[in-house]
Parts: structure tokens; sequence; C-alpha cells
């Protein structure tokens, strides 16, 4: 049985075919990367896969059990966490409380005790509090805790979603494109910490243009154009697909010609 | 079934004055997603200007020109003043801005004009027409056919012109607009100037039915307002429709419920349709895009 | 900013801290200038500042000018206390005139109670004197007397079975309620009954149902603002041939002018004898005040007087007449004065008070009028 | 010992309900230094709802509705005391808010609009339409609260004014506490990030439907409350309280004095309330001026007037 199942998910927008019959599977500890040219569908596919779009067909299998179709918080609850290509920061919250509610589920608790600010409530407060500065200081922004997010750089706020991702201590943890926008200190920062969480036996679905890092980490790739599925395999099958190729280049003209 | 004519007849006046101020609603909307409370403003100036110019001395047709075009350079001083300064800012904060703009025109008014009630004739006389029974004044004849030609006008205008097209590409995209060279500053003017424009229009043709005073703006905003969320906020078609759904339920629930509690049913309609469309009845789905 | 502190610095002068004259006789008001309620305010308002002025003119009350602190309240209640708190604590008036609504008024009696400064009502509802209370006094005649009033002249002819058509504003939701709880008194029955809201722009489908009930004679309709006037073309519109009365809410010449002369003819309310100065006779003792005061309002406001603003011209000159008596500016005296009223005759009506009626009308101060050929008429 | 926000901001509001009498000239000041909290309690209700949590509610004013005449008519027909009234009334508000709020709460911006607009002006047509229970458009007597005269026995001898200064004083002191309380709480958290971007909050686990109702509960009962302390107060109430007018003035003060935090709209909440008793110098431009002071703040200090003005005080610092 594998962690994370998908079996023919796909979805339609008012006619057209965002993503279609797209299957694979995921293990624990395994990176698989999720690769193909603009508008294949990867982010369509991420969205089905965190319940932020219902999918028109196919099912979802998270550790054997049907979860299609489930909202993301529960989801989340049982453990799959996700990170967005165009960030979703609480832009007017701290660098710190947008890392703590990334433990939401763990220092949630009575609204009562909440809005009278018993012992029980400051105890959970103070509790994610400590696991969110660890966090904090894991991807390097410790300093930066007390700040106002939408002060910080991109590569930053890339960083701070990974920090709030992890918060929930997923076993699934879907990437939209972590390292876009970060120089190459950062990249390669990224991908160790992707390793490192990875090395812990969390398994990490990741979209990312960088083809360099997506060789150098992905177990296992899935190719995806014009929403099908058009090849899967490790780094060295997929890359020699013709029809992987093919899809490549066909996007690199037209690219070449809008410009 | 006189009396269910009757209570259609009565519907379709009321609704064709909550479907004028809807379709004013609709063009501000489109332009710059703001909801402009100050819009039943814009209908009692087209009303109290046109009293105070024929009271004057003036015809009543020219009257009621020189109070849609005052009305509309006041929509062109509003959007300048205080709508185009506050781009950006959040809807409560733009909800405050146009109530307080409303405020502000009512507080004007009753300075420049006076706190009575008025009227002018009506255009055609007041000699009711009889419909299988029921009976209908010649003005509410102006009125719903004013709705009708700002609604084809309307409909025409943002799907045959290039202005028009450019007002729903501002709305969609203001960025986007810009880079294809819209000038989205005057495709704003443009709108304000003609959503204050039908706003007078309506009050031109209505204050001989409702009577006009410096502050029947709010309770004809709130109504319009209700009119065009039935519909769906942005769609002529929603707004035409949902005025006169709105004007056909209160008569029908005045007529065979209860006369205390139609504005409730109203309004109990509308939360129902709400629930089933969250856009409402002709509103665009939106997907949240991450 | 600068704003700000010119509002401040204002402020600071209206709150009273920039000095005050000596020998006057303060006087504060709080009525309805703006708000759904300012057809009724703004008469009376306009109403209150020439008597004032004009009393001043003449040498003031005692040998004292008068001063007169006027706030709108917009028809508000909470603000209608707020200022009669302010009128009592800081501007320490020694009377207060107002609350043109019911609603402004029942906010304002505990702040004027408690302090035990004499207050004369603006509004309609019986509940304001009755039961009595010692500091509270009131001019207009009670929605119950207005509808006495009417059932008098239905009864009169014969009528005995109506409809009623009332707007849900305070006017005319307290009136349908005194002619509910009196109309049995008369023979009369109430076959149908219906409401309309205030800014209603047709009320057809009300009427329509009201011209269905079975035996129907007459309609009343107890509102105010727009929505007689509307009611009233409505009813042309639909060719109701009934007797169609309206309340002492629309008694001005306004009514006529917004119903129009043609869907008006045959309307009757009971009036006062501000909108018949002309018809009345010479020996009649309201001729003279009446005449002067619809003179004096006319002329300066150029608008059509009507029964509202007289309500307030009326509480004007008890007040003053009470202060002339008593001969001082103390609270309790006026109170006393005020209870002694006698015979004195307003546009309204001639007032007697007494420790039991602090209104000091009968059913003989309204007169019915009727609408003839766009003009008011006395009903014999 | 350095104070936190939460405390610097307690101890600044107690300190100017406790020191502001001081220079009050007469007693007139306390109806409005009291309405002032009055009025405050229900912003910090639409604080919690619109500036934690990004929802707005044209209709709150309904809430006030309820806990007003709850203390009008819980005491006459259930023979409940008054001050138990204040608890029934928030319990019915919490009821109606949770009722209400489940399915429009899925609504977003003007929709959410009009639909709590469509609460608010049914609550107070049924206040205007019943008037055998309500007392209709003209009102209601409401019983006194009776611990004015408990606090004289105990030989302290306020005035209406003065006594109702202190009471609301310390109901907001009170408020004021329990919403900062909620502010830096995980549930505060929570409600600042569906705020944020509601996606991301769904996906690290927040129930945002769950979350938005308990805002909207929470709130309803700050405006049942103040209504409560209104209608005590003023021993009478129309169905005004819960018309329209109010809803609009509740927002108004909380975005006008700064929507994002509880002094701020304590501040929009006094400028507000004060306003237009400074206004009346101006009589027939009052509503002009009002109108306008509305539209240039909502100009030229889009975060509120406290944040604005505390920014310009440090910007000169600096």
């Amino acid at each position: 049985m594998s962690l994370l199942e998908i079996k023919g998910l796909g979805i339609e927008f008012g006619g057209l075919r965002a993503v279609h019959d797209v299957s694979f599977a995921m293990n624990e500890g395994e990176i698989v990367s999720v690769i193909g040219p603009n508008g294949a569908g990867k982010t369509t596919l991420f969205n089905m896969i965190s319940g932020v779009y219902l999918p028109g067909s196919g099912k979802l299998m998270l550790e054997g059990k049907d979860v299609t179709g489930m909202e993301p918080h529960l989801l989340a609850r049982r453990g799959l966490s996700r990170t967005f290509q165009n960030l979703q920061i609480f832009q007017q919250m701290t660098v710190l409380d947008n890392a703590i509610t990334g433990y939401h589920l763990q220092e949630r608790g009575s609204v009562l005790a909440d809005l009278l600010n018993l012992p029980s409530s400051r105890h959970r407060a103070e509790a994610a509090r400590e696991g969110a500065q660890k966090l904090l200081a894991r991807v390097g922004l410790a300093r930066a805790a007390e700040q106002e997010a939408g002060n910080l750089s991109y590569g930053a706020l890339k960083r701070l979603e990974i920090a709030r991702a992890l918060a929930l201590s997923p076993r699934v943890l879907l990437l939209d494109e972590p390292a876009a926008g970060c120089n190459a200190v950062e990249t390669e920062e990224i991908d160790a910490l992707i390793a490192e969480v990875a090395a812990e036996g969390v398994a990490i679905l990741l979209v990312e243009h960088d083809m360099k890092m997506v060789m150098r980490i992905s177990k296992h790739i899935v190719v995806l154009d014009h929403g099908e599925k058009i090849a899967e395999g490790d780094p060295a099958t997929v890359s020699q697909n013709p029809a992987v190729i093919a899809a490549y280049l066909g996007t690199q003209e037209a690219e070449h010609a809008d410009s | 079934m006189p009396e269910l004519m009757q209570f259609i007849l009565s519907g379709l006046t009321v609704g064709a004055v909550y479907a004028l101020v809807a379709l004013g609603f609709t063009i501000i909307y489109n332009a710059s997603d703001v909801v402009n409370f100050a819009q039943g403003e814009f209908v009692m100036l087209g009303g109290m200007i046109t009293v105070f110019a024929h009271g004057a001395g003036m015809p009543l047709p020219l009257a009621a020109v020189i109070a849609i075009v005052i009305t509309a350079g006041v929509g062109v001083a509003l959007n300048k003043l205080a709508i185009e300064p506050a781009r950006g800012a959040p809807v409560v904060s733009l909800i405050i801005i146009t109530i307080g703009a409303s405020i502000f025109i009512r507080g004007v008014t009753q300075l420049v004009f006076d706190k009575q009630l008025h009227r002018f004739p009506s255009f055609s006389g007041d000699d009711p027409i009889h419909i299988f029974g029921a009976t209908l004044l010649p003005q509410s004849l102006w009125v719903m056919a004013g709705a009708l030609v700002v609604f084809v006008a309307l409909w025409l205008f943002f799907t045959r012109t290039l202005t028009g097209k450019a007002i729903l590409a501002t709305s969609n995209n203001r960025l986007a607009a810009q880079l294809v060279g819209i000038s989205t500053n005057w495709v704003m003017t443009l709108s304000f100037a003609m959503s204050a424009g039908i706003g007078a229009l309506a009050g031109v043709l209505v204050t001989p039915i409702t009577l006009v005073s410096y502050d029947v703006g709010i309770a004809l905003a709130l109504k319009g307002f209700a009119a065009a969320m039935l519909g769906g906020m942005g769609n002529p078609k929603g707004a035409l429709i949902g005025g006169f759904l709105l004007g056909l339920l209160e008569a029908l629930t005045a007529g065979y419920i209860s006369s205390q509690y139609k504005d409730a049913a109203a309004f109990i309609v509308i939360l129902a349709v709400l629930f089933a469309m969250p856009q409402g009845l002709f509103g665009k789905k939106t997907t949240d895009r991450v | 900013m600068k704003l700000l502190s010119t509002t401040a610095l204002s402020g600071l002068m209206a709150l009273g801290l920039v000095s005050t004259a000596f020998a006057e006789i303060k006087i504060g008001a709080s009525v309805s200038e703006t708000g759904p309620a300012a057809f009724l305010g703004d008469p009376q308002t306009k109403t209150l500042k020439m008597m004032v002025d004009d009393i001043n003119a003449k040498g003031g009350v005692n040998g004292e000018q008068i001063v007169l602190v006027i706030y709108d309240d917009g028809g508000d209640p909470n603000k209608a206390r707020t200022f009669a708190t302010r009128l009592v604590e800081d501007d320490e008036v020694v009377a207060i005139i107002g609350g043109s609504t019911t609603g402004a008024t029942m906010a304002i009696i505990p702040v004027v109670e408690d302090a035990g400064i004499p207050f004369i009502s603006l509004a309609g509802a019986i509940n304001i004197i009755d039961p009595v209370k010692p500091f509270t006094f009131k001019t207009p005649h009670t929605d119950r007397m207005a509808c006495q009033k009417i059932f008098e002249d239905m009864e009169a002819r014969e009528i005995t079975k109506i409809g009623m058509i009332s707007g849900t504003d305070g006017f005319g939701a307290s009136m349908q309620a005194q002619c509910k709880s009196v109309v049995g008194d008369y023979g009369i029955e109430v076959v149908a009954d219906e409401t309309y809201g205030p800014q209603d722009a047709d009320m057809t489908p009300q009427l329509t149902n009201i011209k269905g009930a079975a035996g129907i004679q007459a309609v009343l309709n107890p509102g105010f603002g727009q929505g007689p006037s509307i009611v009233t073309r409505n009813f042309a519109q639909l060719a109701i041939d009934l007797p169609l009365y309206q309340s002492h809410g629309v008694a001005s010449d306004g009514f006529i002018e917004l119903a129009g002369a043609a869907a008006a003819e045959g309307v009757r309310l009971p009036g006062t004898a501000l909108l018949v100065t002309d018809l009345l006779a010479d020996s009649d003792p309201q001729k003279a005040v009446a005449t002067a005061y619809k003179t004096m309002f006319e002329a300066q406001t150029r608008t059509s007087v009507g029964t509202f603003g007289g309500y307030a011209h009326d509480a004007m000159l008890l007040m003053v007449d009470a202060i002339t008596r008593a001969g001082s500016a103390d609270s309790v005296a006026i109170r006393d004065a005020l209870e002694a009223t006698s015979g004195l005759v307003g546009t309204t009506g001639t007032y007697t008070m007494s420790p039991t009626d602090h209104l000091g009308l009968d059913l003989s101060a309204f007169r019915m009028l009727e609408i003839k050929a766009g003009a008011w008429t006395l009903v014999e | 010992m350095k104070l936190s926000n939460k405390q610097t901001a307690l101890v600044v509001l107690a300190a100017l309900i406790a020191i502001t009498p001081l220079f009050f000239p007469s007693s007139y000041y306390f109806r409005v230094g009291s309405l002032i909290f009055v009025n405050s309690i229900a912003v910090i209700g639409i604080v919690i709802l619109a500036g934690y949590a990004g929802q707005i509610s044209l209709g709150h004013a309904g809430f006030a509705g309820i806990g007003a005449y709850a203390c009008a008519l819980a005491p006459v027909h259930l023979g409940l005391h008054p001050a138990f009234a204040v608890v029934l009334g928030a319990i019915i508000s919490a009821v109606m808010a949770y009722v209400v709020g489940r399915p429009i709460l899925r609504l977003k911006g003007y929709y959410l609009g009009v639909a709590t607009l469509g609460f608010g002006i049914l609550v107070s047509m049924v206040l205007a339409n019943e008037r055998e229970i309500t007392g209709g458009p003209d009102g209601i007597q409401v019983p006194d609260l009776g611990l004015r005269a408990i606090v004289k026995t105990m030989g302290l001898d306020l005035n209406n004014s003065e006594f109702w200064y202190i009471f609301s004083g310390l109901a907001l002191i009170l408020g004021a506490w329990v919403a900062l309380n909620l502010y830096d709480s995980p549930t505060g958290r929570a409600l600042r990030a569906l705020h944020g971007s509601e996606i991301a909050a769904r996906t690290v686990g927040i129930d945002v439907a769950r979350l938005k109702l308990q805002a909207f509960i929470i709130s309803a009962v700050y405006a049942s409350i103040s209504g409560s302390l209104l209608a005590l107060q003023n021993k009478f109430i129309t169905p005004d309280v819960a018309g329209f007018m109010h809803s609009i003035e509740m927002v108004t003060m909380a975005v006008l004095g700064g929507v994002g935090s509880v002094l701020g709209a304590i501040f929009g909440a006094a400028i507000l309330t004060m306003l237009p008793q400074l206004l009346t110098v101006f009589a027939e431009y009052e509503m002009l001026l009002m109108g306008l002071v509305m539209m240039l703040v909502m100009i030229f200090m889009r975060d509120g007037l406290l944040p604005s003005i505390l920014r310009r005080i440090r910007g000169k610092d600096e």
C-alpha cells in the first residue's frame, strides 16, 4: 500500500480539460516531481490533491483510505500540507505568527479559554511558539521573526511558507515551485532542506522548473502535458523519453515565438 | 383575476424603479468593483433638480435634461474626488466612502433646495389605463419603458461597442487593460457619468409616482442594491430581472400574504437565492486562483 | 488635522466655555429637523426660531430676552435623550420644547422628570400624557382624538364598515392602534387592515384588497410624509368610489399639491383652524392667532403653513404665557403655571390644563375639513 | 517591567476612562462618555469580525436590537431580572448568529454585505411590526437595572449619567480585555490567518467555516450587550436600535478609527459619538460635514485614524 495514491484524477473548467486521467503513487520518504511545460496542469493537479479543487473524476487515496473531495483542512489533519506557487502568506501578520499558524492543529482548543486567556490557552500558544521559533531557525528566518511578513524578500517568503507547511508535521508535503525566484545559494539551501525532510520519512511531491534540481533530488518523475500524463519513471528514463523532449521543445519554440 | 393583474402591474411599476437603480449600480461596479451606495442620491438629485428647474419656469423636458447633465457631473466629481484617490482600498472603506458621499450629497441638497416633498406633473396625464380589469397610470409605462431602454442600451453598449468592452476589460484586469492601451481613468469617468446619468433619469421618471425629497435616496439605494445582488452584481440582465423580481415579490406578498411583511418576504427570498447561488441569479462563477 | 482642531475649538465654544450673557431666559428644544421625521421638525424649528425673534423684538418676557438653544435629534430617540441631557445639565435651560416624534419624546421624558424641568412635547401619542407625569405636557391632539373625530364624522354619514391602510412609521402605527381601540365605540367595524412602508412607491395591491372587502363603505389612511399622497393617487387610479379619510398627519396645503387636486377631491381629514383661517367666522377666537401665525410663517419661509409647525407655535405660546404668569424663570414655578393654563387660544385649539390633564384640548378644537376643488372647506 | 501591547492598551484605556471625568464641566459629559463606551463595545465586536477575520456585516444592529429588546421584554414577560435579561439577550443573539451565520458566511464581500443587511432589516421589521409585544415604532419602556439604587445604599449617590459612565466604562474594559486576549490566542491567530489568505488557512488545517462562525457569534454577543446597555441606560428603546443606519454607524466607527485594533476602534467610536455633538454649532451644515469627515478619513487615512496618527507621531520622532 502506497502512502499517497492518485488514481485517474481529472477536472474540467467550463468544458476545458485541465487535467485528465492522471495516476501515480508515492511512498514514505520519496521525493516525486511533477514536471511539464507551462499550462500543463501541474498546479491544478496540486489543487486537487490538496482539496482546494473538487476533482471531476478519479480517486485520491491517503494511507489506503479514499479522501477524494475532502476539504483542505481535513486533509491537513490527515497529514497533508502544501506550499503555493503564488505565495499565500498572511501578509499582515508577523513572520513568527505565520509560522505559528502552521501549528494550528496542535494549538487550537476551547474558544472560551482563548477569550479569557486561561492557562490552557496560554500553554497551547506557548508550545506552538517554541516550535515555530525552532522551525524559523531551521529555514534561516529566526532573525526576522518579529517583522511583518509583508516586508520580507521573495526568497525569504518561500522559505517561510515551507516552514509553515512543515509545522504541520506532515506525512505528505506538496511543494509548488519552492525555489522559484530564489538565487543559487537559496536554491541550494532549499534543496538540502527538502532532502533532509524526506530523510525523516516525509513523502514530498514537488513541482519545480529548475531541472537540475529536479533531476538531482527526485526519485521518481511524472511528466504532464496538456493535462495528461505523458511519461513517468526515474530521472534518467524520463529525460530520454522522446515524448517529453518533444513537449519541452514544442513549448520552447512557442515561448520564443511569443517573445 | 383582476386582483392578480393589479398586483402584477403594481409589482412591475415598483420593480421598474428598482431595476433602474440596480442598472446604475451595475455600470460603476463593472468598471471599478465599487458598489456605490450614493446611487440613490443620483436618483434623488435627478428628481430634485428637475423639480426646481421646472419650478423656475423651464419646460419639463429641458429641466430633465439639465438635471441629468448636472447629476452626471456630480458622478464624475465623486469619482475624481473620492473614488480615484481611494483606489485599492478594501471593500469596507469603499462602502464607507460612498455612504459618506451619500450623506454629503444629502446635506448639500437640503441646503441648496429644501426638505419638503415635491412632485411634478406626470408626462402623459393621470388617466388610468385599463388592462384586464386592472389599472395602470401612464407614468408607470414611462418608468417600465425607461428601465427596458436603459437595459437594452447598456447591453448593446457592453457587447457591441469598443468602449463598453473596455469597461468590462478594466473590471476584469485593470493592469492588463492599461497595457492594451485602455485609458482606465477615462473608463472610470465615463462609467460614473453614465451611472449618475441613469440614476438621474430614473429620478426624472419616477418622481411623478413616488415624489421626491432630499432623503429618498437611502431607501432606493438599499432596494436597488438588493435587486442587483439578487440578479448578480455586474450583470445588466441580473439588475433588470432582479429589480422586477423584487418588485413583483413585494406586490404579491402585500396582495396575498401580509402588507406588513412584504419587505421581509423580499429579503428572505434574497437570502434563499444567495444560499443556493452565492453569486446571485446571473452572477459570474469565480474559482479561487492559487 | 486643521479641520479637527477647528471643530474642537468651535466645540468648546458650543459647550459654553466662552461667556454667556445675563438677564435671559434659556429655553431648550430638541426637534427632528432632519431624518425621517423632518416633515415635522423642519417647520417646528423654523417656527420656534421666528417666534423667539418676534418675542425678543417686542421686549421679551418679563423684560428678559429669551435664548433658544435648539438641537436636531434627527428623530433618533437615543440622540434626543443625549440632547435633553445636554440641555438640562450643560446648557442649564429652564424648560424644554420638543420631541417631534413620540419615540424622541419618550426618550426625553425620563431626563426631564428626573431633573424637574418642564417639557412640552410636540408628538401625538396619548401615552405621553396618560398617565400624567408632573413635568410633561404636550400641544398636539392625541392620535386617539383624531380617530374619534374621524369616527364621529363617519357615524354621521352612517358608515359602519371601513378599511384601514396605515403607514408603518411611528405616526401611522400608533394611530392605527388607537383607531382600532376606539372604533367599536362608534359601531364601526374595520373589515380590512393594511399597511405600507414609509418609502413605498405604490399601494395599489393593498388598496385592491381593501376595495374587494365585502360591504366596505369608507377608507381611513393614518400616516404622514409621501405615503398618504400616494395612497390618495392610487385610490383615484383604482377608481374606488368611497369616502377617503386622511389623518391630521397631512393637514397642510402641500398634501393637496402632492396628491393632485383631482385625486384629493372629497378627501376628509381632521385639521386645525390654521388651514382654514379665511373661512373662520370673525367671531372665532382662533382666527386672530391662526392668521397671525400663518402670515408670519408663510412670509418668512415661503412655504405653506401646516399643523405641525402650529404645534411648536402653541408650545412656545404656552411656555411664554406660563413664564409671564409665574413671573420668574424658575423651572418649578413655570411647571405650576403651565398646569394652571386656562383658556389660552392657540392655533391648534384652546388650552385649559389641569393636574389631571396635561394636554388641555378637547375634540372641539379639531375641525373636520374636506378638500373641494383643490381647497380646504369646513364640513358642517 | 516592560508592558506587552495588550497591557499597554488596557492601561491607556483604563487611565483615560478614570481621568477624563476630572475635566468634565457638567454631568452631560458623563452621558456622552457612557454612549462612547456603549458604542465601543459594539464596535469591538466589529473589530473581531471585520478586523480579525476580515468578514463584513451590514446588519449587526440586528443583534443590538435583540439585546435591547431582551432587556425590555424579558423582565415583563418572563419575570427575569434585567441583569439576567442581558445574558438572555446575549444567548439569543449567539443562537441567531449561529443559525444565520452558517448559511451566509459562505458568501463573500458585497454578497455577505447584502445577506447581513437582510438579516438586520428582518429584525428591525419584526420589532417595528409586532406592536402588541414590542411597542412598535414608537418604542417601549425598559425596566431599571436597579444597580444604581444598590450603589446608593452603599453610600455612593450617583446620577444616572455618572452611574452609567462608570458601569459601561467597566464593561468596556472587560470587553476590550477579552478582545485583546483573543487577538494573540490560537483562535485569534487563525482568524487573522483566514483574513490574510483563506486558502492558505485551510491548508494548515484551519476549519474556515467554523472559525468565521465563531467570530460572527462572538461579535454578535458584543453587539447584543451593547444594545442591552443602551436600553438599560435610556430606560426606553425603539426599533431604531436595530436599524440599517445603526449597523452602518458601527462599521463606520470601527473602520474610521482603525478596524485592525481594539484601541483604534474605540477611538473611532469616541470621535463619531462626539462629532454630532460638536457639529451642532454648524446647525444645518452638520450632515454635509459628517459625510465629508467620513470620506476624507477613508481617503487620506486608509488604515483608520488612530493607526495613521500614531504613525505620524512616530515618524516625527525618528
